[in-house]
């Protein structure tokens, strides 16, 4: 069996690579992936500790599934937004949207 | 506990897939091309994926496979598609910025990590082998999904649909506001 | 209402500035007739207060102030009074006020853009000017010194000229420190200075209170920070930095209500609130300030010396008069008082004129470089004489207000300066004669101004054919000038309705041993 | 006529004139003006001499503050008498500033002087600017401030007090500098007025800390109680006794340096060295006004401000006498030397009048009471006064006429001017006599006074120096006299249009009333029977081996002047050619000019004032605006913060969740 350490650090590490993504990443697409590693890193630790200590119950899980279901929306959102921002702006760079400055 | 006695099938797996998914995590993070960093992202998915069925989870996993790989990836790559110009499709971020990216994360992960191991106490959770064999059956997840009583998510159920409406009106809304104001 | 009198000082502007709401803002003549008659009513209540005041003084008044009035305005977690008094001292001052009003309204029909308003944050200003004088509660006071500063900054940055904004921002920022100042001293007074449960704002009590009540290491403190407060509005080195910009691009109404009354706020203030109330700490720590101040007094004149700009050399000089108001306070005896309260009328006066005359002269030649200009005895004799005469009174000529003013200043002076020699401090002697200096200094720089502007042969030609002062101009120099030359011939007048008030007022620091470092 | 009614209106009428002709100066012509300036002054020149003559020759008493009757005289002294005595500003308890009327020998005197002169000088003026042909309009001004003048002149003589006498002293200034300035589109006369204005008020200032240290001590500011009893007060106050020199601060005694700043004061009105800068260049005011103020009046207000404390000089600060004579005897003579290469009449005229106001100077300083001998510097010098103000205004009306008709104050456009005006050409030689002290006019016996007072008490290089200026001053006198009359006719007075003539009568009757009183002198009743240090009769010995002297001197220097100027010839170019450094630097007046403006406009000016006004400008203002630009700049730097950044905010939030969470956990 593999204790569920394991599984914590494994989705700790995605999701601090995920953090990384989020601040290092210029582009607004290669940011919203970042997003995608860290909801999947929650729902690793979700889904594991649904496993282990309540494996009759089923919240962790459930709740994964909404998780996937928003982060679809989120995503179909954000992806509008990012070909707005481009028809707009020219680029996706997070540095073209800066208008709450000034 | 001997060496040999890790190697089991369960074990090797489970770190086949851990790698994985931090190796996919990892390249498309730092990966300079959006469209390999799709693809990283892929694999990562794919191996929580597997983690999923793993566990013993295979709706999860499905929807995991076929909501993640196969939808909101195919967004992404069409957003690449789309939105980048041939050629200019490489990003080089300064090493600054990666400079304090990586201090942020390193400096969580440690303390998180750290945290875990001295404080984690998981000594009394239930045995593993009390998951191997018991399948989460599809009637369960209806019931819990469907159902209206304690422990159970009809609501939030319908929720996501009204949710996941209003982003499709809000994104259709947005990706054609441009248009609509020329 | 008979006994809430002095709110009359008050209620006219106030009533003056809703008149002018209701005129539209086209109908100049009429806002012209409503400033000049309502300015006049001022003045002819404060003739009416003075002659009052006398007779009841001469009567055998004793209370430390007359047409007393209180009334509470808060009385939650500060007690707050709008209590009103005068005495000798606030009565001078509001003869002040009421003329500069009166002759500023006159100066400033000059005014085309936006008239109305102009007159509108004018009248405000006078309101903050004229509460400051009748109120004797510590609060209202600083209420009034708040409600006078905030149209100076609209004032100067709408109807301004030059480097306006600059100096709008810079003037205002710098009396609202100084005002900060103010209010740490003002609520430490009220808080220290008074019994717990017994706080009050009200000055006659508070006169006896807080020299009982508060440890003298915070009176120290209080008086620092409250004539720090004031002292910026006195134009104290090193806080005078202000005066030049702000009177140089205030327009010309403002600058005289500015340099003629809103600058005796400051002194005004340093003697009531950080003297009066704390005479031990004002006779230790006297001296800080008498260095600060004596050295404006000299600063001034010899920055005057070297200006082009007529506004700046009037500015600098005003540092020079008003350093002299705070530097014969702080000699602390009645001679010095005496000519203190005499140099603020006589400096609230002549520097109105001079800078009444200033407006003139720049509104037709467009330029106040003094280089620029030469022989305007030759275009405007009338505005010239009048300039001859305002600067005689500034540099003390006989007759003239300036000379009785500075004469009591230095003989009270020299007085304290000789005590303090005879126990063995150099300090007073060297800043009295520093300040003697200063009488020459003046001299020159004024004979400068009239020698290079007014003097000499026509420098532009494009000046020869400008008009000379016009009806307006002519009532405001003139009314300035009969009271310039009213102090200077006949001081009795006003050194005896200064001296109503001032022995019991000099009789605070009577017995205090005035400290000297050197 | 009761004197206490109508001594107020000496001092009155002036100044209403003043107020009067100064408010209707549009409404007048300038002649109406003149006219009424004219009348007025003529009738309180009346009065003066009403007063004047009531005081020296007639009796009447006043009831002074004490309630007792004083009679003008008692047997033969005469009183000192207030007349009247009003509190203008009281300053303490003890120290009062009255205006008042203050009447004794020596006040008397000056009305006589102030209102001779100045009634002349109002009568010759209304021809002279008139004649003149400029100023119709200026003209009301020039009386206005003629009036002015008078007032503040008689107030300053009449000071009951040493305070009423400053306001009238700054007074005087102020006329003084109007009338100097009164050319005023000339660059000259504007430099010129301001000069006089700023010197003297520089002096003035220690004047006011002399009045003020004096008057802190004594307690007073009245003359009489300064004066009464030897001094007695002052000596008190100052704790001077035989033995000691009282109260001392830095080493010096206290009074010495009250009373030297006194004198200071007086230094500069009398253009004493090194003060004497202004006088020469107010000759740019008009001649007139030159003659009233710069040679009779107002010039000679430092030696009646000596004269006036006279009593606390001799006896509580002998030493300041001293100083006075010697600074006395070098003015003299530095002055005469300077005016010998003068070429401007008018500038000789001034510089003669600095040595001749320091031979007053050197007659107060070496005097002393004591006895008749000692006492004789005292009446020479009021004596001096006298003569002087009446030859010297002569002179310079002389020098008006002569420039009028030349319109020229150079030396070398004039020559041979006697035969065309005779009349001015009698009085200026006159003038010029008596000025040498040439027996039997006037300035012989003041003169001859002085001298044996030097003398005779003792101060023999002081007598050799004043003899060899006497010398000097016949010499350049008679140089002037030459020089403008004869020498060699300038041709182009035939050419000109108006041929240079004597004027009318407005002009030539002041002349005429000036000469009647230098030459017939001697006929006046003598100063020693009450202008006296002591106010009593006193002996005026006639050293005639002193006398003798001074006359032969005087003879060789015009001797010198006639041999030299009197007909045209090379001898003094072929002198001056011998030594022209010296020559240039004597007619740059010993370049003492260029030290004044070298101390005041490239110290004064450049360095203190420049560097205070870049100090100001820099330091004091820039501070301020460096709090500003801290202020401002930090809250640029915190809206930093708010980028819009999305990635920036997330770092730190999560450094900042990082953060919480260590602390929390560990």
């Amino acid at each position: 069996m593999i204790p569920v350490e394991f599984y914590l650090v494994v989705s700790t590490l995605l999701f601090f690579i995920g953090v990384f993504g989020f601040i290092a990443r210029k582009n607004l697409v290669g940011v919203l992936m970042s997003i995608e590693l860290i909801l999947n890193a929650v729902n690793i630790n979700f889904v594991a500790f649904n496993r282990y200590l309540f494996p009759g119950q089923l919240e962790g899980y459930i709740y994964s599934l909404f998780v996937i279901v928003v982060a679809a929306a989120e995503t179909a959102v954000a992806i509008a937004i990012i070909m707005n921002i481009y028809r707009r702006k020219g680029n996706e760079t997070v540095n073209s949207i800066k208008e709450l400055k000034n | 506990m001997e060496i040999v006695e890790l190697l089991t099938a369960n074990n090797i797996i489970f770190v086949l897939l851990s790698m994985v998914i931090l190796a996919g995590g990892l390249l498309s993070v730092l990966t300079e091309k959006l469209m390999h960093a799709a693809f990283y992202l892929f694999l990562t998915l794919v191996g929580i994926a597997g983690l999923y069925l793993h566990m013993n989870y295979e709706f999860l996993a499905a929807a995991q496979l076929s909501v993640y790989a196969g939808g909101i990836l195919m967004l992404f790559i069409f957003a690449i598609v789309l939105v980048h110009r041939i050629g200019e499709n490489s990003e080089s971020v300064s090493c600054k910025k990666k400079g304090w990216a990586a201090i942020a994360s390193f400096s969580g992960a440690v303390l998180v990590l750290a945290t875990l191991f001295i404080y984690g106490n998981f000594a009394n959770c239930p045995a593993a082998d009390a998951f191997t064999e018991s399948e989460v059956n599809m009637k369960l997840i209806g019931t819990t999904l469907l159902g209206t009583g304690k422990n159970q998510y009809l609501l939030p159920f319908e929720a996501t649909g009204i949710l996941l409406l209003a982003c499709i009106i809000g994104a259709l809304v947005i990706a054609n506001k441009e248009k609509e104001e020329k | 209402m008979s006994e809430f009198i002095l709110l009359y000082f008050v209620i006219i502007p106030l009533v003056m500035m809703g008149v002018l709401y209701l005129i539209p803002g086209e109908k100049k003549d009429l806002i012209r007739k409503t400033m000049a008659g309502g300015s006049a009513l001022l003045v002819a209540l404060a003739a009416y207060i003075t002659i009052e005041f006398i007779e009841q003084r001469s009567a055998g008044a004793t209370a430390p102030y007359l047409f007393t009035a209180s009334k509470v305005w808060y009385e939650g977690f500060l007690n707050i009074h709008l209590s009103l008094g005068v005495d000798g001292i606030s009565v001078a001052m509001l003869v002040l006020s009421s003329v500069i009003t009166f002759t500023g309204s006159f100066a400033s029909f000059a005014v085309e853009d936006k008239a109305k308003e102009y007159f509108l944050w004018f009248l405000m200003l006078s309101i903050g000017v004229f509460g400051f004088f009748i109120s004797i509660d510590l609060f209202t006071m600083f209420l009034f010194y708040e409600v006078a500063l905030i149209p100076m900054y609209l004032l100067i940055g709408y109807w301004g000229s030059n480097a306006k904004e600059y100096a709008a921002m810079k003037l205002t920022l710098m009396l609202m420190g100084g005002s900060a100042f103010l209010m740490v001293g003002i609520f430490g007074i009220y808080f220290m200075g008074t019994p717990d449960g017994a706080h009050t704002f009200e000055m006659v009590t508070l006169m006896e209170s807080v020299s009982k009540n508060m440890p003298i290491e915070w009176q120290h403190i209080f008086f620092c920070l409250t004539f720090v407060g004031f002292g910026v509005l006195g134009a104290m080195f090193p806080f005078h930095t202000w005066s030049p910009d702000g009177h140089a691009s205030a327009p010309t109404a403002v600058s005289m209500l500015h340099a003629g009354v809103l600058m005796k706020l400051g002194g005004y203030g340093c003697f009531r609130v950080a003297m009066c109330l704390m005479p031990q700490a004002s006779a230790d720590l006297g001296w800080i300030f008498l260095i600060l101040t004596g050295t404006s007094v000299f600063y001034g004149a010899y920055s005057a010396c070297v200006q082009n700009d007529l506004k700046y050399i009037n500015a600098y000089s005003s540092v020079s008069h008003c350093g002299m108001v705070l530097f014969a306070l702080l000699m602390m005896n009645q001679t010095a008082f005496t000519g203190a309260f005499l140099q603020m009328l006589s400096h609230g006066l002549m520097t109105a004129l001079f800078f009444s005359l200033i407006g003139s002269i720049y509104g037709r030649t467009h330029t106040r470089d003094i280089r620029l200009m030469g022989g305007m005895m030759n275009i405007m004799p009338v505005l010239c004489v009048c300039y001859v005469i305002a600067g005689m009174a500034s540099l003390g000529l006989p007759g003239l207000s300036g000379f009785v003013a500075e004469m009591n200043i230095f003989v009270g002076s020299f007085q304290r300066s000789v005590l303090s020699y005879e126990e063995g401090n150099w300090m007073f002697l060297i800043f009295t004669i520093l300040a003697c200096t200063s009488i020459v200094i003046t001299a020159v720089y004024i004979l400068r101004v009239v020698g290079k502007m007014l003097f000499g042969p026509i420098q532009d030609q494009h000046h020869a054919s400008l008009s000379d002062a016009n009806y307006f101009e002519k009532i405001a120099a003139f009314g300035l000038i009969i009271c310039v030359a009213g102090i200077g011939m006949y001081p009795s007048l006003w050194t005896g309705i200064l001296n109503f008030d001032l022995p019991r007022l000099v009789s605070l620091f009577a017995d205090k041993t005035i400290v000297a470092p050197f | 006529m009761e004197i206490t009614s109508i001594a107020p209106w000496v001092l009155l009428l002036p100044l209403c004139m003043f107020v009067f002709l100064g408010l209707t100066s549009h409404k007048f012509s300038g002649q109406t003006s003149a006219k009424i300036g004219t009348v007025a002054f003529g009738i309180v020149a009346i009065l003066c001499y009403y007063i004047a003559g009531q005081y020296f020759f007639g009796s009447f008493s006043v009831v002074n503050e004490n309630g007792y009757e004083v009679f003008n005289k008692t047997g033969e002294v005469y009183n000192q008498m207030t007349i009247f005595n009003m509190e203008w500003m009281k300053m303490t308890e003890n120290l009062i500033i009255h205006i008042g009327f203050y009447l004794d020998p020596i006040s008397a005197m000056m009305l006589v002087v102030i209102a001779t002169v100045s009634l002349m000088v109002h009568i010759y003026s209304y021809g002279y600017m008139f004649e003149h042909g400029h100023f119709d309009e200026g003209m009301s001004r020039y009386y206005a401030v003629l009036s002015l003048f008078s007032f503040a002149m008689l107030g300053l003589v009449l000071a009951t007090n040493i305070f009423q006498m400053y306001i009238f002293w700054e007074l005087v200034g102020v006329s003084s500098f109007l009338l100097i300035g009164y050319y005023f589109f000339k660059p000259a006369a504007v430099s010129a007025c301001k000069k006089a204005f700023i010197v003297t008020r520089f002096a003035d200032m220690f004047f006011l800390i002399g009045i003020l240290v004096l008057s802190y001590h004594a307690q007073t500011f009245d003359f009489d109680k300064l004066n009464a009893n030897n001094a007695k007060l002052v000596m008190d106050a100052f704790q001077i006794t035989a033995e000691s020199k009282g109260i001392a601060f830095l080493g010096f005694p206290l009074i010495t340096i009250a009373t030297f700043c006194i004198f200071l004061g007086g230094a500069g009105k009398s253009a004493m060295f090194p003060f004497h800068i202004w006088l020469p260049d107010a000759m740019e005011g008009p001649t007139p006004s030159s003659a009233l103020i710069h040679a009779a009046t107002m010039v000679v207000a430092g030696v009646f401000l000596v004269a006036r404390l006279f009593p606390v000089y001799s006896f509580a600060a002998p030493e300041v006498l001293n100083a006075i004579c010697y600074i006395g005897a070098f003015t003299a003579l530095f002055a005469a030397i300077i005016a010998v290469a003068q070429t401007d009449i008018k500038r000789v005229l001034a510089f003669s009048t600095i040595s001749q106001i320091a031979y007053m100077m050197v007659a107060l300083g070496v005097s002393r009471f004591g006895n008749h001998e000692t006492e004789l510097g005292f009446t020479a010098s009021m004596m001096h006064l006298f003569t002087h103000a009446m030859f010297k205004a002569m002179l310079f009306l002389c020098c008006g006429c002569i420039i009028h008709c030349v319109e020229s104050n150079e030396m070398k456009h004039m020559g041979g001017l006697w035969k065309y005006m005779k009349k001015t050409w009698i009085c200026f030689g006159i003038g010029c006599l008596a000025i040498a002290g040439i027996p039997p006019f006037s300035g012989f016996f003041s003169k001859g006074e002085i001298l044996t007072a030097c003398f005779e008490n003792g101060y023999k290089a002081i007598y050799i120096v004043m003899t060899a200026t006497a010398g000097l001053t016949s010499f350049y006198m008679f140089r002037l006299f030459f020089h403008i009359f004869h020498w060699q006719e300038n041709e182009e007075y035939a050419t000109m249009k108006h041929k240079p003539h004597d004027q009318e009568w407005q002009m030539t009757l002041p002349l005429i009333v000036f000469a009647v009183l230098t030459v017939f002198f001697f006929l006046f009743p003598g100063f020693n029977n009450g202008i006296t240090a002591t106010r009593g009769e006193m002996e005026m010995p006639t050293n005639w081996f002193i006398e003798g002297i001074s006359i032969a001197v005087a003879l060789t220097g015009i001797g010198i002047a006639y041999v030299l100027y009197f007909k045209k010839n090379d001898m003094p170019k072929q002198i001056m050619d011998k030594c022209p450094e010296l020559c240039s630097f004597v007619y740059d007046r010993m370049k003492i000019d260029e030290i004044w403006y070298g101390i005041t406009r490239s110290f004064i000016f450049g360095v203190i004032c420049k560097s205070i006004a870049w100090f100001d400008h820099n330091c004091i203002d820039g501070f301020m605006n460096f709090c500003a630009w801290i202020t401002k700049h930090t809250s640029y730097n915190t809206k930093e913060a708010q980028s819009g950044n999305v990635q920036q905010y997330v770092w730190v939030f999560i450094m900042g969740v990082i953060t919480i969470v260590f602390l929390a956990v560990y």
